[in-house]
């Protein structure tokens, strides 16, 4: 990574569709939603595409193989370039990286780039999908499943830093409060930490109300090159870094305390962004919160605070909207819902609507002008990082 | 550094295991209306555009080219003509089947798309591109609005 | 959201409405067979379980014990060099109680302790330990505890199949 | 250190390595990349993936391994543990792309791509080519059995035999051409060390073969293959370091034509035809049979490369298939087509394809294909297709 990046490159418009637990829309209606909002608020037609990126997780949501090419001419994508970008749970903000790369290496001038999710088709329950993420010969036939290795994890992270679950649960009742705001939340809801502490042990220590639930939803933002940027609108919100790490495969041979994935992506994105201290230099932030916890344990992995310190934070107010480092002013997946790859879609285009001043009751109350999206995934291994400036 | 391999035919090992959930689709907002007018009316209904004039089959919320949304729906009649075919003598396992299928894309008039269906009551060798075929439906009470409530379709005339 | 954007498009459903038909559905019960190559590392290790043993592999240039084994060294990136039998003792890295089953919606009847288990090889790298996931047994699920020391309980050898199950759980020792 | 950024950024293929290519494979999949791995790092000139690699793409579609998100098992093979790292569900010349832009928008350096296939672990390949239709208004042609769950209703190679109809009808290209290609390729790969189907057949016995889906013969099909593919690029600037050898990405292109079977071209493969056209234009390629020297084209079906070759404009319409039977396209023919043997002669490595395509390019240009070298080696094109029922295909050019 030497070379000076001379190409900016723009975020220009952004979209998306309600997020629920069933849509009637099929996911190809639920791409186009998307991929049109998208377009509209950048004032631009699909004539003006030059590149498509598409983002999916597992195929077995939708329950179609190879379901990149399943929404081709809905997302924009006919006859025109067109790649999806898989990485699980961190595809909503990798896929970013992908479609900036098209745009930075002077490829396309425009690139959608289009997040989706439909995980009701699969039965009995979605998470039954998730069985397939685990090793086929070592974890499978354990009858494995998902919520084991966050319980696992989260398990770990308290027993670490001595956090208690009251500390925890405070993140919940924060984005789920956060997401009465958003017009297109699954589940919103003024709860207490009392409610949380009482809602069904799914995997001690992990309860209902510290899961994001399953959802069908799409988002979509629209990249720019510098030129075409400018011509269009008067706020382009750049893209002023990326980063992008996974650590080891064998998740049951590192300790889980620590999220080093998230550490080394965000120190690519800092360095990308000339950022030294992301606390003080970035104003807003998307982090991903697939489980309670996870708001923290990322945080940490960020630099945003020392390790075993974000539960102080989040308890003395600094991460609400109002506070001095907001996270996950949108209500986050906790609240918003969390159809994976479009759950790090959505947060891209929540710091879009935030550094434009366009959230409306979810503007965050200091003056952001940059922020950073963060998604994570895979086997507790991965981790994408954007970072975007007005 | 050294790569050991299995020497040793004994030796090779497989995991054997299925990946089992079951799907449920909906069949989205375009596809219930076209579903139910197969189902109640027998009628095969395309979306058209108003700007361009497109008519989708099978039917779209959206324009492609216009890349808008269109919601006027049109009739596009039961008959086609054969577009492409090909008649499979394998079944989906690899076994003969009993009865060689014949699949045929079938093109409207003036409708950007088509059907891709199973052709009825014609011998393989008599199916050629441009034969014109007309939708077969199944009884009114057997239907449950999918595309097997047309049966297949056969040659005109 | 964009203040500029007023309605957000999506038609939101119930369960009802798709199991009582109220909406059309397709189905597929999808059925995808595999038969996955345990490859050289672990069809040696499911072999060894069948013995009633553990077998790792070690680098000998980061000096890592790696269990589960395989063949290359993802730190050092080069190959492993030889294998090793460990003991079937380890200690609890991290636990958790699990009230659902697979699909993740069905609940058990007897919650069930479940635990990254530190297997009993040294460590030279301290982020990284040799083990791997497995149930515990022969315990009650309050009295699990951190850094509590567990031993294998194996299946009687002619129910073992050669897989990771062929360990029935580890129980505190 | 200072350099071109955007597409006038010069790229290098500075090392290849491969594994398998063989029906059944012992080994598991990750072994199988380790090894294609090492070899492709000795052939950069013994680079270290700790050190000298900036970043990595992987190539790979979830069920043809039977994991969900199958980018989890990919870092510690290829060296990506704590590297940037970004995964591709596209055929491999998509994911090599992703490479050239990362690498082009001035962030790596130095980037490595990988794509394998270990398809003969899925037990149910055909199962899942259906799996990948439109399940609302496609799949439901075909019944599930509910007691064996297993599918009835048609082999899925009815929709190659579908295009192969439309394209036959179109051009009128006899199945006597097509079964020529077969012919051509499986002879190929006899001279091709690592080809697992090299065999000496002839018009008649591909012609005579069972029919799976009319016009489409069981040997007009490519068998499988497990396989892995690795390739390393390098900037301009630093490939030169690894290699004497740099072999220049000249031009690429990638297109996906439509995600609705009812709206393709049976009879032409649009998505070629632009991609070629992306590629040619980065390239400056004005007449491309003139200026392009032997092609590696898609052809997991026979019919795929004559319509592969016409699209790409290096045979008008319809010709493709004469020049095939007057011997143009043979090693020692004025262009040369599929050398190394091809899909047909290799076996079909599915995400892999386009990477094998690459690699067969690389060796003839840097004169190590052996007994399959061509005489004339100066550019090469390598084109791949995503496979029955996609419409999505990609083009590299490769010069010395």
């Amino acid at each position: 990574m030497h070379f000076p990046i001379k190409r900016r490159v723009a975020v220009v418009g952004a979209g998306m569709t309600l997020y629920r637990r069933r849509l009637q829309e099929t996911t190809k209606e639920m791409v186009f939603h998307a991929v049109k909002m998208a377009l509209d608020s950048a004032g631009l037609t699909i004539k003006d595409v030059d590149a498509v990126v598409g983002g999916s997780a597992p195929d077995l949501f939708d329950g179609i193989h190879m379901k990149g090419e399943n929404v081709i001419t809905e997302a924009g994508g006919a006859l025109k370039p067109y790649l999806r970008n898989f990485t699980g749970g961190t595809t909503g903000v990798s896929q970013q990286i992908n479609a900036w790369s098209v745009v930075a290496s002077g490829l396309a001038d425009v690139c959608i780039s289009v997040s989706w999710e439909k995980m009701s088709p699969c039965h009995p329950h979605p998470q039954y999908a998730f069985w397939t993420i685990f090793d086929r010969i070592i974890e499978r036939p354990l009858g494995v499943n998902l919520v084991w290795i966050f319980a696992l994890e989260m398990n770990r992270y308290m027993h670490k830093h001595n956090i208690k679950k009251e500390d925890i649960a405070l993140v919940a009742v924060k984005n789920k409060a956060n997401a009465i705001d958003h017009p297109c939340a699954q589940l919103p809801a003024k709860i207490t930490v009392e409610d949380v502490l009482n809602s069904p042990v799914m995997c001690w220590p992990v309860q209902r109300l510290d899961i994001s639930p399953p959802s069908d939803g799409a988002s979509a933002v629209i990249f720019a090159s510098e030129d075409v940027a400018k011509k269009i609108t008067d706020t382009p919100v750049w893209v002023v870094g990326v980063g992008r790490c996974e650590d080891t495969t064998y998740w049951m041979n590192r300790d889980l305390y620590f999220p080093y994935y998230a550490y080394y992506a965000g120190q690519q994105a800092y360095s990308m962004a000339h950022i030294y201290n992301p606390r003080k230099e970035i104003d807003v932030f998307e982090i991903y919160d697939p489980f309670d916890y996870k708001e923290l344990h990322h945080m940490e992995g960020l630099r945003l605070c020392g390790k075993g310190e974000a539960p102080k934070l989040t308890r003395e107010g600094v991460t609400q909207r109002d506070g001095d480092m907001p996270v996950n002013p949108s209500g986050g997946l906790m609240g918003v819902g969390n159809p994976i790859a479009a759950g790090g879609g959505m947060k891209v285009c929540e710091i879009f609507w935030q550094l434009r001043k366009e959230a409306g009751k979810r503007q965050v109350k200091k003056d952001a002008t940059v922020g950073l999206a963060h998604a994570w995934g895979e086997l507790m291994q991965g981790s994408s990082v954007l970072i975007m400036k007005v | 550094m050294s790569l050991d391999k299995i020497s040793n035919p004994e030796t090779i090992k497989h995991w054997t295991d299925v990946i089992p959930p079951e799907y449920v689709y909906t069949v989205g907002v375009a596809g219930e209306r076209f579903f139910r007018e197969i189902k109640e009316n027998g009628r095969i209904m395309g979306t058209k555009c108003s700007k361009c004039g497109c008519i989708y089959l099978p039917p779209r919320i959206y324009c492609e080219k216009c890349f808008d949304y269109i919601d006027e729906w049109v009739d596009v009649g039961l008959k086609g003509c054969v577009y492409a075919y090909t008649v499979t003598y394998l079944d989906v396992d690899g076994s003969p089947l009993d009865k060689p299928i014949i699949f045929a894309v079938i093109k409207f008039d003036d409708v950007c798309g088509g059907l891709i269906h199973r052709l009825g009551e014609v011998e393989p060798e008599k199916v050629c591109i441009g034969m014109v075929v007309e939708a077969v439906f199944k009884d009114k009470a057997e239907r449950i609005g999918s595309i097997n409530d047309i049966k297949y379709f056969k040659p005109v005339g | 959201m964009s203040v500029k954007i007023s309605k957000y498009p999506g038609v939101g459903l119930k369960e009802e409405d798709i199991k009582g038909k109220k909406v059309l559905t397709t189905v597929w019960p999808c059925n995808l067979k595999y038969s996955w190559s345990a490859g050289v590392a672990v069809g040696r290790f499911l072999t060894e379980l069948k013995n009633g043993k553990i077998i790792g592999r070690v680098c000998k240039k980061c000096g890592r014990i790696l269990i589960p084994p395989r063949m290359y060294c993802e730190w050092c990136w080069k190959s492993t060099d030889e294998w090793v039998y460990v003991k079937d003792t380890g200690t609890i890295n991290t636990y958790a109680i699990t009230h659902l089953a697979t699909d993740g919606v069905t609940r058990l009847k007897e919650p069930m302790p479940i635990a990254v288990i530190q297997l009993d090889v040294p460590a030279k790298l301290p982020r990284f330990f040799a083990g791997f996931l497995h149930y515990l047994g022969e315990v009650k699920p309050e009295d699990v505890k951190f850094g509590m020391k567990v031993k294998a309980v194996w299946k009687p050898p002619e129910e073992r199949i050669g897989s990771i199950t062929d360990i029935k759980y580890f129980k505190p020792v | 250190m200072e350099g071109k950024i955007g597409l006038e950024r010069k790229i290098a293929v500075v090392g290849v390595g491969w594994s398998g290519f063989k029906p059944f494979t012992t080994e598991e999949y990750r072994e199988l990349i380790f090894e294609a791995a090492v070899k492709a790092y000795e052939d950069a000139g013994g680079i270290n993936p700790r050190k000298d690699v900036d970043g990595f793409i992987g190539v790979a579609e979830d069920l043809w391994e039977g994991i969900s998100i199958a980018d989890e098992y990919y870092p510690d093979q290829v060296g990506a543990v704590f590297k940037p790292e970004n995964s591709v569900s596209a055929d491999g010349i998509v994911g090599f792309i992703s490479a050239c832009m990362m690498i082009q928008s001035g962030v790596w350096d130095t980037a490595v791509v990988e794509a394998h296939s270990k398809i003969s672990e899925v037990l149910s390949v055909n199962d899942l080519l259906l799996f990948a239709l439109d399940p609302v208004f496609n799949r439901p042609l075909w019944n599930v059995d509910p007691k064996t769950k297993k599918p009835v209703g048609g082999h899925p190679y009815m929709f190659a035999g579908l295009e192969m109809n439309r394209y036959l009808a179109e051009t009128g290209t006899t199945v006597e051409q097509c079964a020529k290609v077969v012919v051509k390729n499986y002879r190929n790969a006899l001279k091709n060390p690592f080809a697992a189907y090299g065999s000496n057949l002839t018009v008649e016995d591909v012609i005579c073969s069972k029919v799976v889906s009319h016009p489409l013969k069981e040997l007009d099909a490519s068998k499988f293959a497990d396989g892995c593919v690795v390739v390393v690029l390098a900037g301009e600037e630093v490939a030169k370091k690894y290699t004497d050898t740099p072999i220049w990405v000249k031009g690429y292109g990638f297109c996906s034509e439509t995600s609705w079977l009812e709206c393709h071209d049976w009879g032409d493969s649009v998505y070629t035809r632009i991609s070629g056209e992306m590629a040619y234009k980065m390239a400056g390629i004005k007449n491309p049979r003139k200026e392009i020297n032997f092609a590696e084209v898609d052809d997991t079906f026979s019919y795929k490369e004559l319509q592969n070759l016409e699209a790409l404009k290096i045979f008008g319409r319809g010709e493709a298939g004469k020049f095939v039977e007057e011997n143009l396209t043979a090693i020692d023919g004025d262009f040369p087509v599929n050398p190394s043997g091809g899909s047909l002669g290799q076996g079909n490595l599915f995400c892999a394809n386009g990477l094998q395509k690459i690699l067969g390019v690389v060796l003839q240009l840097r004169n190590e294909a052996g007994k399959f070298q061509v005489s004339k080696a100066e550019v090469g094109l390598a084109q791949a297709w995503r496979g029955i029922p996609t419409t999505s295909g990609a083009v590299t050019i490769l010069g010395r």
